[in-house]
């Protein structure tokens, strides 16, 4: 499986698989062995890892993002693979050249456009999925850097898309 | 001894009350407002009444519909817990009038100490020490600056007609006298019409230490040694311990014949507590006297083992007290850790929601006088405060690893407590060498110790956050098998759960 | 003292021994086999290791496996808590093999006790009173009959080859003796293919009383007060107390003695009990040593403080006892009841199931050892006993009140218990006087008592099914309008839910 | 609402309401004021009952029959109309009279037959429903006293019966 970014706290920590044996995540390179060993509840779970007992209570609100409590201490969660994490990064750094204002939406790296939610004219909100595209096998959203409205769309559905690619141009609301 | 009695509160105090109840074989009648009718306290009761109420709070204020409801319940008498009606005359009176038994003390003698000027007066009639200084207004500046210089400084200057810190000024040398004067004489005469102060030596972060008294009409009165509280938020109690680790055989004698002293001042009968602070040189002084069950008095019992409120139940009942002075030994070391549902890393926010799981720790030395359960719910209606965690060690080092293992194996979700932030109060160095007053959580403690806690977790919260985005990914996206266990821990992964105020 | 130790069992006992390793900061290591996977035990130690075995019984008597796990995980001793293995003397010596600490006594010293006839002759050399008879084969008429009259009616006639009952023979008095003696001799020629048998004395329903011993390995011995445990059904012990109310100061003090002296008779260290049949003249009999924790060890803890296993750990790791026979004082009096699931109402029959709430007692006097949370399964592969209640008062009758209302405190559903039976024996005027032997469950206690609890509940249980059924009812057929609670309430009540075993 | 018959470990309770409060319950004449406090599972609940409190837990077999348990203690639990309750004695008597052996049923009250859910031949074990009749705006299930076949249906859905008319034969096992 793709590498993915845990970031906790605002803090990235990288987790690496062992594909011979699904017990065991390397997390910044130190080997992690983990097993479930009971759900108490639909959130609250003892695991555990390297033979050492921690029970956890997860509280997501959205798929990969949420809250996660272990002996009473909260750390906000997100989980992203390395890709989406790119991507994010790739559309902040975006928004942060163009000045926070205008977006121009490039594709951070090659893959196929599968799903565009928005329409040209459309009002979106910082945040908003605004395309979809398929690489290493996932989809990875790109959100909206800006809110604003959708000026120009210059690819579709089924698209196959190269590195830096234009896909949108976003206008920021004055 | 009582056939029935009703407890005219809610929450840990409350079945803390019943169960010494039904040891004596005592009926209890629990009253609850309608948000409280899922709470074990109601629930623990032999009976339990419905009040009727605009507001939550005002229902357990309601002192008409609670003495109606203890004629009608057969009661023959009330017990105020802390807090709600337990200082107030009124009620002990009222209870009286109606023929029933008020479990506490007279109501002049909850009047004589509701007054903190006539207590520090009466209080300093029958030779207990007080925080030196005048209550005579002084309008003068030679004459303040004579009292000033006997009493040694640093002094507070506090507007006589005063309260709520208006035209109060602490004043650390000579120097800043005059214009402290002055200005606390501006503000007192905008706020109260009054220029007047008057001078009290001002104690910094003394130590707060109270001695639990107790005596029955028939004239016994005994004390059972002390507390101290000295580990303070914003003047509320977290931690309680007995025995003081900074008093000894003969200061501990003589505060408790001071405090029997205060007592029989103001013909003091039941369980009471006389607060003192205590300066670095070990000199108490007479803060308050607190005429009801507190809330740390487990600790006391632990290290007596006497139950105060079967004692208080006696009393009340006309029964002298089932031991004497002399009876009274302290052993071991007890420590109290008050569970709040607040929020130590969100300035400490109070929490609400509900609590979907919960574990307490248990065995030897552990005691936990708790007014929640898994599934019931924590509203904004009340104080913060849901348990006590109360333990047992036979020295002060057994009983804080004692207090160390059973916070870590207290497990309450649902609801931010102050757990973590316990912890680390009682892993401090200084908390754990005995060197703190209440100027600790202020200037000593460190805040940083708690996210370093936090921090200390991280990598393994990412290896279990990674192990467990992977299954959810495995499930929802290939065959690869996942057994059942797992396949039901991924889709609790997916599912959200509301938390109320975040 | 230990960094860390693994604990080679399950259960309560399990989390009793990690609890104290904790407090004195030993890291702990938990075994476990998969059935046990969810176990609070498993979950409550620092670390926790996989057992692979043919049966789950079997996983916790692998001693290799075990030791291997302990080499493994970096343990340097281990406890074997209760059961198991704890006392097999190869395991003791294979720990000591390995380089490891076993927290127990000597294998020599689980040797010399494990055997009953090696034990009474050791006993007997050291002065400790046996049971009066006689270890010689007998085959004589003439000479039993002299040896019978001198040891006094009744006697009890056993195989010397025997076991198991066979060639046991009761004789109440002289006129059965040869009658008894020839029907013996011919089962026991029958089933051993010996007719030799023994003589002893026949203790009527004695009073079964043990001594709590301690040692270090530096030399040093106390016993730490009686425990009184007659109340037993089928030779299991269901309620525990200490003191006991029949022991006299001097007797305790006597009984002390011999108990210690038996433990230095087999170069005893570590933490063992002399157990000892009591007649009605209060003449004691040594029974058998048991070389290891007992189950009821929490009593004595309770009224003299110490905390055994702590003591245990300091014995293993070579520390001295952290106390002098001095200094061992018994304050108050402790019972502890033994939380077994077993239905009453059907002989006793083990139940199963999973824990689908629970609600344990807590607050002054009350602790309570346990095995169980809520949502745990309880299978078939174990002991019934799923946690221990015990709790301490000023004396035994405040003891007996805190007790009677902790039970009905203790609500565990999903499974059943003995808690109402224990109710009604801790209610028994018989076991309140004190007046009970072993033979109190057989000869005393009526079990029509149960039922008529069971009646006087009828009543109220068909008014709220009735109430129950109507809302049903009116839900299901009509719209009443019945407010959100209760629709909740009475959908519940059309829920079924499966139980185990029914 | 109708009388009720609650029994108890074999002994019956009259259970009789108020109409004008849905809180009372009278048992055997004995009045009760109940109110659910708090319900802590799907079967486990807090009344007040007369102002006492008392938990219970359901565990039913069917909507009507299963055990309920108080401190520990478990009582079996039946509850039926008055009607029913009549139905359910008078089928059982009759099998006494005919010995145990063939079962011949009855109706126990004038009513109108609504469903009939075995048809003649089909064999049925002992407590199976064979024949609800409505009376008293209430439904009433009779079961079979015996296990056996259904030998003769002497009604059919929808008629009308009068009290002690045939309805069903059925022949015991042999």
């Amino acid at each position: 499986m793709e590498k993915l970014i845990v970031t906790l706290n605002g803090k990235d920590f990288t987790a690496e698989f062992d594909e011979s044996n699904e017990k065991i995540v390397y997390i910044n390179g130190n080997s992690y062995s983990i097993d479930l060993l009971k759900s108490h509840t639909q959130n609250i779970h003892t695991f555990s890892v390297n033979q050492k007992l921690v029970q956890i209570d997860i509280d997501l609100r959205e798929s990969e993002m949420g809250y996660i409590t272990s002996d009473g201490l909260t750390h906000e969660l997100e989980v992203n693979t390395e890709t989406k994490k790119m991507l994010k990064k790739f559309i902040q750094s975006k928004a942060n050249a163009e000045g926070g204002k205008n977006a121009i939406i490039k594709s951070p790296m090659p893959g196929l456009v599968i799903k565009i939610p928005v329409d040209v004219g459309q009002k979106i909100e910082k945040g908003d999925k605004i395309i979809m595209i398929e690489a290493m096998k996932m989809e990875n959203s790109l959100s909206s850097p800006i809110s604003g409205t959708i000026k120009t769309i210059h690819t579709r559905e089924g698209i196959a898309v190269e590195k830096n690619a234009l896909l949108m141009e976003i206008e920021a609301n004055s | 001894m009582f056939s029935r009695i009703l407890i005219a509160n809610r929450g840990e105090i409350a079945v803390r009350v019943i169960r010494a109840a039904k040891e004596l074989d005592v009926e209890t009648v629990a009253i609850f407002h309608e948000v409280d009718k899922g709470m074990p306290f109601v629930h623990y009761a032999d009976y339990a009444y419905q009040l009727h109420s605009d507001t939550p709070k005002n229902a357990y204020l309601d002192m008409n519909q609670i003495i109606e409801i203890a004629i009608k319940s057969g009661a023959e008498a009330i017990h105020p817990g802390y807090g709600f009606l337990s200082e107030r005359s009124e009620f002990a009176q009222a209870i009286e009038d109606a023929g029933l038994a008020y479990i506490g003390p007279s109501a002049s003698a909850i009047d004589s100490m509701g007054s903190k000027t006539k207590a520090r007066e009466l209080m300093s009639s029958a030779g207990v020490p007080i925080v030196p200084g005048t209550k005579k207004a002084i309008t003068d500046f030679v004459e303040l600056f004579s009292i000033a210089k006997e009493i040694g400084y640093p002094v507070l200057l506090k507007a006589s007609a005063g309260g709520g810190g208006k035209g109060m000024r602490k004043v650390l040398s000579e120097d800043d006298l005059k214009s402290s004067f002055e200005s606390a004489q501006r503000e007192a005469a905008k706020a109260f019409g009054d220029d007047s102060v008057y001078i009290e030596k001002y104690i910094v972060n003394p130590k707060h230490i109270e001695i639990q008294v107790i005596a029955d009409k028939h004239g016994n009165y005994a004390y059972l040694g002390e507390r101290d509280c000295s580990i303070q938020r914003r003047h509320q109690k977290l931690i309680e311990e007995a025995p003081s680790n900074i008093l000894d055989e003969i200061t501990r004698q003589k505060m408790g014949e001071v405090a029997v002293n205060a007592a029989k001042a103001c013909g003091y009968y039941n369980a009471g507590t006389v607060e003192f602070v205590m300066d670095r040189d070990k000199n108490s002084y007479f803060l308050e006297m607190n005429t009801r069950l507190q809330v740390e008095h487990p600790v006391t019992e632990m290290v007596t083992g006497i139950d105060l409120v079967k004692e208080q139940l006696r009393v009340a009942s006309g029964e002298e007290l089932s031991f004497r002075q002399e009876d009274v030994k302290l052993t071991g070391h007890a420590i109290e850790c008050r569970i709040v549902a607040e929020d130590p890393f969100n300035s400490f926010m109070p929490d609400i929601g509900t609590i979907n799981y919960m574990r307490e720790p248990g065995g030897k030395g552990i005691r936990i006088d708790s007014g929640i359960e898994t599934g019931c719910e924590i509203t904004m209606h009340f104080d913060s405060m849901l348990a006590k965690l109360i333990v047992w060690g036979k020295d002060r080092a057994d009983a804080l690893n004692i207090m160390e293992s059973a916070l870590k194996n207290y497990k309450i979700k649902g609801i931010k407590t102050i757990i973590p932030f316990l912890v680390t109060i009682i892993n401090h160095p200084q908390f754990q060498n005995g060197w703190f007053d209440t100027g600790f959580i202020d200037n000593v403690y460190e805040f940083r110790v708690l996210e370093q806690m936090k921090e200390a977790q991280e990598e393994v919260i990412a290896a279990i956050s990674a192990y467990s985005f992977r299954k959810i990914k495995q499930n929802g996206g290939s065959s690869t098998g996942i057994p059942s266990q797992q396949q039901a821990q991924s889709n609790n992964w997916k599912k959200t759960r509301s938390y109320k105020g975040r």
